[in-house]
């Protein structure tokens, strides 16, 4: 039971990190059409920039804004300058993000050493407590939480505001967003940028979980995600969190009881859900 | 009229471009004989490796307009098939033989699986689900020790025949000549101009008949078994294999090179194989000069996305452009010359 | 006359709105028969049905009596229905006489040589040739597609269409998007095919004079459903149509 | 009377096709404009290539004396231009009540008055006001259509084809509707029903072959049989 439960936490956690990156690609491409591949680059720098700062102002409150900042901020150069000249060029996107997606790991080497940087939870998330004679680590339930609230948060934007109707009904039809005088194109920047700070959030929020960051673990990273938009359906945002928690639970439980088919597993998962469900368990884009 | 007359005009110009390609031919075949620079015979015989692999992607990519992100897996699996066949059993030549046949084997299903899985599907998916196939190639290969030794990787003695560096050399050189000239073939026969079809346009490809996904599936497996050969060659120029062969750097140098090179010309590829080869040689070497060019990479990922932007026929495409617009303007010169005459 | 092409209650629904309402029309070999119909009438939609680029919520398709309704748009080719398509589609990087031959390759049934060089098809080539000639393209063959001026295009994909070799061509506003002086060279190349008589041709087009001097009989569209469908003369005097296309929606 | 928009010599192209081949309007303020013409005449890519959605290559585009045609789509709409396509252009996945809040630049008093208005114009649309637009029927879909672009405060209205693929009893609501409006708004409708469109148009262009050929007032259009023929087939 212990053992149980501990794994389902510990799923959850890694699920949320996913769903953090998942969500961002997800609404990339929902509403732009654009497939990120230097998404896992953005996570990385986020990781870096937020641990860095974390570790020089002793404050991990800092460091998750600055992790933030530095996604927001990337967010913004990425869309302008790289992402602006290749849209609707399907082949062209996917070729110059990972050029991006090359350039940004590599910088982060130059910015921050080849070392991995190690990182641990601030003091008011260290430890663990225990209910009902199951121990509970603080962090991880952080991590659930901030999960959780960035969920409920997007969702309440994207049902409950002028903007997050705008967003939705350009996912629907852009020109005719346009039509009543929106500027789409501003709107595309903003959620371009708002998903790369999504990224960099889960980046950050790595650190003290796994204990080290360290370069690559972008890419890996970005895969998960990949996985989590190919199952959740793309475009999907309530398909990435569930399909998120998913992987999550899945790595987790296959990594305790057959560690090397943690991987190969979600691989099968997406590959089931390509051939009976292409579109995805929420998709409605072919 | 017009048209038979520029029909010959062009192949008195393949036939200078053969002229050329034979001549090259020639010169880097004598070039071991000529140059006694152990290391420059080394690197032109990783070029030439490189180059095949970098071909194998221009069949996916420039001819028939398909993204791969895990190119590497099918080098992996060959470089992996052809160290455990030497180092398990024994390195003879006919051990080497069958671990071409299972890396043919092997690479054909796989490229066959992942391509009826999201071939039909926009082209993000192949994209992604090679990139995720390829990664958990690099898990196996970690994780699977008792074969692969993990991270560390194993050397092992190859066959005779491959022993001589100057052997390997033309080896090496004639293979890539052999690929070239099959792939040419290949992308000229009907079969490849209905892939370079499917590029242009697919929903009219399969309006004229064409089912798409087959072919789209044809040109994957053959350009994961030529991916694998690759491979198999890499890892014998080495006498050693770890898990770099599967990892993302492979198949950022094959992208890198057509790219450079330029798509949908195969001699693109052969070009940036010698490019980024030559580059990277170069950049080692400048990095005892100062500790930035160990992160070559950056310029080559800046060169990169510059190209793809600006350049996105790359070298051999921009200069095509270049001299097709020049000999037009010729013949509009002439024309115009012929008109007021 | 034998009846080569019949639609039985051929219906389309999206969603709540039914584009193609219960059609019935058949059509005998060698006809050529125009569709015409207000814009959103149903004419795309149709052809998209009858060349299999959608499937029908219901009803049937039956081609030389055979049931092709559940065939798909690559089977239906090879079977024998072509069709062009409204927005230009061509293959933008390949030569004008590329693109012919891809399609007369595909007629020929060779799909999957890989190891032959393209030029033993010399007889590939020759008929494409003939086919370019056709539609007055032949000083054109080394041109890139994409470098082809609008109306060659159309002429282009004309001749691809007619590479196929198929008895039946389904022609979706071959004038499209033309400037005037471009119309009549289509009109021309329209016009040489049917005097040939081998082929049943279905037209979509709106220029009224066009349909009126090519077709042998013409159907009109209407919110889906198939208003009229007679000679060119019945059609005129025909006071729905009238009404409805021509004139108001009620009187 | 004051000239509210001027199109001059304007010529379009949807990739190579050459669609708009020289339109030339003018269009009075407080009128309704009604465009006609055959199918593929270039009626619509006229009102598109007003609202910048398929920008002109060449010629002039006025609106209220200021030059409009480079201006990017949001822009022209933010000058007071309303559009209500030929497909609709509803949200399907959006309730009407968010079809129509997606609309509103504003939340103030007139912008209410002027949603209660049009609600009361089309009762159906407070019965579906939860319901997604794509559930709503054709005609449902238009009022919906014509009420969002009617909710903002705009001077100008494009309506591209309202009466297509209706129910007659819904056309002539849809109609009444347009009427009722006339006293506010500025009018261009492009309409193939020319019952509907010699009713409630008060001027008229012939569009054929990408350029104006005719124009006047409707009345003239009325009695004169033979333009009718030569330039809509109507007898």
């Amino acid at each position: 039971m212990d053992v149980f439960f501990n794994l389902t936490l510990n799923g959850l956690a890694t699920g949320m990190l996913i769903f953090l990156l998942a969500a961002g690609l997800t609404l990339i491409f929902g509403l732009m059409d654009v497939l990120n591949f230097a998404h896992g680059g953005l996570f990385a720098w986020g990781a870096y920039s937020g641990t860095w700062l974390y570790a020089t102002t002793g404050s991990f409150i800092i460091g998750i804004l600055g992790a933030v900042v530095t996604g927001l901020i990337l967010g913004l150069i990425t869309e302008r300058v790289i992402i602006k000249p290749v849209y609707g060029n399907h082949v062209q996107q996917i070729l110059i993000t990972l050029g991006l997606m090359l350039v940004l790991s590599e910088l982060l080497k130059v910015v921050w050493g080849p070392n991995q940087l190690s990182a641990t939870a601030p003091d008011f998330l260290k430890g663990s407590f225990e209910v009902g004679g199951v121990i509970i680590i603080k962090y991880r339930l952080f991590i659930i939480a901030v999960g959780l609230l960035v969920f409920f948060a997007v969702q309440y934007v994207l049902k409950n505001t002028k903007i997050g109707l705008v967003v939705r009904a350009g996912v629907m039809n852009k020109e005719m967003v346009q039509a009543l005088g929106i500027n789409i194109k501003k709107v595309f920047m903003l959620v371009f940028m708002v998903g790369s700070g999504m990224a960099a959030l889960s980046g950050v929020l790595l650190g003290p979980y796994s204990g080290v960051i360290h370069a690559e673990m972008g890419m890996e990273f970005a895969i998960l995600a990949f996985i989590v938009v190919v199952i959740g359906g793309m475009g999907s945002f309530p398909g990435s969190i569930l399909a998120a928690i998913l992987v999550g639970l899945s790595g987790s439980f296959m990594a305790y009881y057959v560690p090397d088919l943690a991987l190969a597993a979600n691989m099968l998962l997406m590959a089931i859900v390509l051939i009976f469900r292409p579109q995805g368990l929420f998709g409605w884009k072919g | 009229m017009g048209g038979r007359g520029e029909k010959k005009v062009k192949s008195i110009f393949v036939q200078r471009k053969n002229i050329v390609y034979t001549i090259i031919a020639i010169l880097l075949i004598l070039f071991p004989f000529m140059n006694d620079s152990r290391s420059m015979m080394i690197l032109f015989t990783q070029v030439f490796i490189f180059a095949i692999f970098a071909m194998s992607y221009d069949l996916l990519l420039g001819f028939t307009g398909i993204v791969s992100f895990g190119h590497a897996m099918f080098f992996g699996i060959g470089a992996y098939a052809v160290g455990i066949f030497m180092k398990q059993f024994e390195p003879t030549l006919p051990y080497f033989l069958l671990a071409v046949v299972i890396t043919i084997l092997i690479t054909a299903i796989v490229s066959y699986v992942v391509g009826l899985l999201t071939l039909r599907l926009k082209s993000h998916f192949y994209a992604m689900l090679t990139l995720a196939f390829a990664s958990l190639f690099l898990v196996l290969a970690e994780k699977w020790r008792t074969l692969t030794h993990g991270n560390d990787g194993f050397t092992f003695r190859t066959p005779e025949i491959f022993r001589d560096r100057l052997d390997f050399y033309l080896i090496c050189l004639v293979s890539m000549i052999v690929v070239f000239l099959l792939l040419n073939r290949f992308t000229n026969s009907p079969l490849g101009k209905v892939l370079q079809a499917i590029r242009e346009n697919e929903q009219r490809t399969e309006s004229l008949g064409y089912s798409v996904i087959q072919y789209k599936i044809i040109a994957s497996v053959v350009s994961g078994v030529l991916a694998g050969f690759a491979g198999i060659l890499y890892s014998v120029s080495l006498r050693f294999v770890n898990t770099s062969v599967f990892t993302m750097d492979i198949t950022l140098d094959a992208l890198l090179m057509t790219i450079i090179g330029g798509v949908g010309t195969l001699i693109g590829a052969i070009i940036g194989a010698g490019l980024i080869e030559f580059a990277h040689h170069w950049l080692t070497e400048l990095a005892k000069v100062h500790w930035i060019f160990e992160r070559w990479i950056i310029f080559f990922g800046i060169i990169y996305i510059l190209v793809v932007m600006f350049f996105p026929r790359g070298i051999v495409g921009t200069v095509r452009n270049i001299k097709l617009k020049s000999k037009k303007r010729v013949t509009d010169k002439s024309e115009q010359q012929k008109a007021a005459g | 006359m034998e009846t080569l092409f019949e639609t039985k209650d051929l219906t389309i629904a999206f969603g709540g709105h039914i584009a193609v309402d219960h059609v019935n029309i058949s059509v005998p070999a060698n006809q050529f028969k125009s569709i015409i119909g207000p814009n959103g009438a149903g004419k795309t939609t149709f052809f998209n049905l009858l060349s299999g680029q959608l499937s029908p919520t219901e009803g049937e398709i039956f081609f030389r009596g055979e049931n092709i309704t559940k065939l798909s748009s690559t089977e239906r080719t090879r079977k024998g229905i072509g069709r062009s398509f409204q927005i230009t589609n061509v293959f933008p990087n390949l030569t004008v006489l590329e693109n012919v031959r891809l399609a007369v390759q595909s007629q020929a049934g060779i799909r999957y040589q890989m190891l032959s060089h393209f030029k033993k098809y010399q007889d590939l080539e020759a008929k494409a040739l003939e086919w370019l000639e056709m539609v007055m393209l032949e000083d054109k063959q080394e041109t890139l597609a994409i470098n082809l001026a609008h109306g060659e295009k159309r002429k282009l994909e004309i001749a691809m269409l007619l590479a196929l070799n198929t008895e039946v061509l389904l022609l979706d506003e071959p004038t499209a998007g033309m400037s005037l002086e471009e119309v009549p060279a289509i009109l021309d190349v329209i016009r040489r095919i049917k005097e040939k008589g081998d082929r049943t041709i279905l037209l979509i087009e709106h220029k009224m004079d066009m349909i009126l001097d090519l077709s042998d009989s013409i159907m009109v569209l209407f919110n889906g459903r198939l208003l009229a469908d007679g000679t060119p003369k019945e059609i005129m005097l025909n006071e729905t149509v009238q009404s409805a296309y021509l004139g108001g929606i009620h009187s | 009377m004051t000239i509210q928009l001027k199109l001059n010599e304007v010529e379009t192209y949807i990739g190579q096709f050459h669609i708009l081949q020289g339109i030339s309007l003018e269009v009075r303020k407080g009128e309704v404009t009604v465009l006609l013409g055959r199918n593929g005449a270039g009626k619509t890519t006229t009102l598109r290539t007003i609202m910048g959605l398929n920008p002109s290559t060449k010629g002039t585009i006025t609106f209220n004396n200021e030059e409009i045609q480079s201006l990017p789509t949001y822009s022209v709409a933010q000058k007071g231009i309303g559009y209500v396509p030929e497909d609709q252009g509803i949200f399907s996945e959006l309730t009407v009540e968010e079809n129509l809040k997606v609309a509103m630049k504003n939340e103030s008093d007139s912008t209410k008055e002027r949603l209660n208005y049009i609600l009361n114009l089309f009762p159906d649309l407070k019965k579906f006001w939860k319901k997604p637009g794509g559930l709503l029927s054709g005609g449902q879909k238009q009022m919906l259509s014509i009420a969002r672009a009617y909710v903002n405060d705009n001077e100008l209205l494009l309506i591209d084809e309202p009466s297509k693929g209706l129910a007659p009893i819904v056309v002539e609501k849809v109609m009444e509707s347009i009427i009722e409006m006339k006293d506010t708004t500025t009018i261009v409708l492009v309409e193939q029903n020319f019952m509907m469109a010699s009713t409630i148009g008060d001027h008229f262009y012939i569009i054929d072959d990408g350029q104006t050929v005719q124009n006047g007032p409707m009345e003239v259009l009325k009695e004169d049989d033979e333009m009718r023929r030569k330039y809509l087939g109507i007898a």
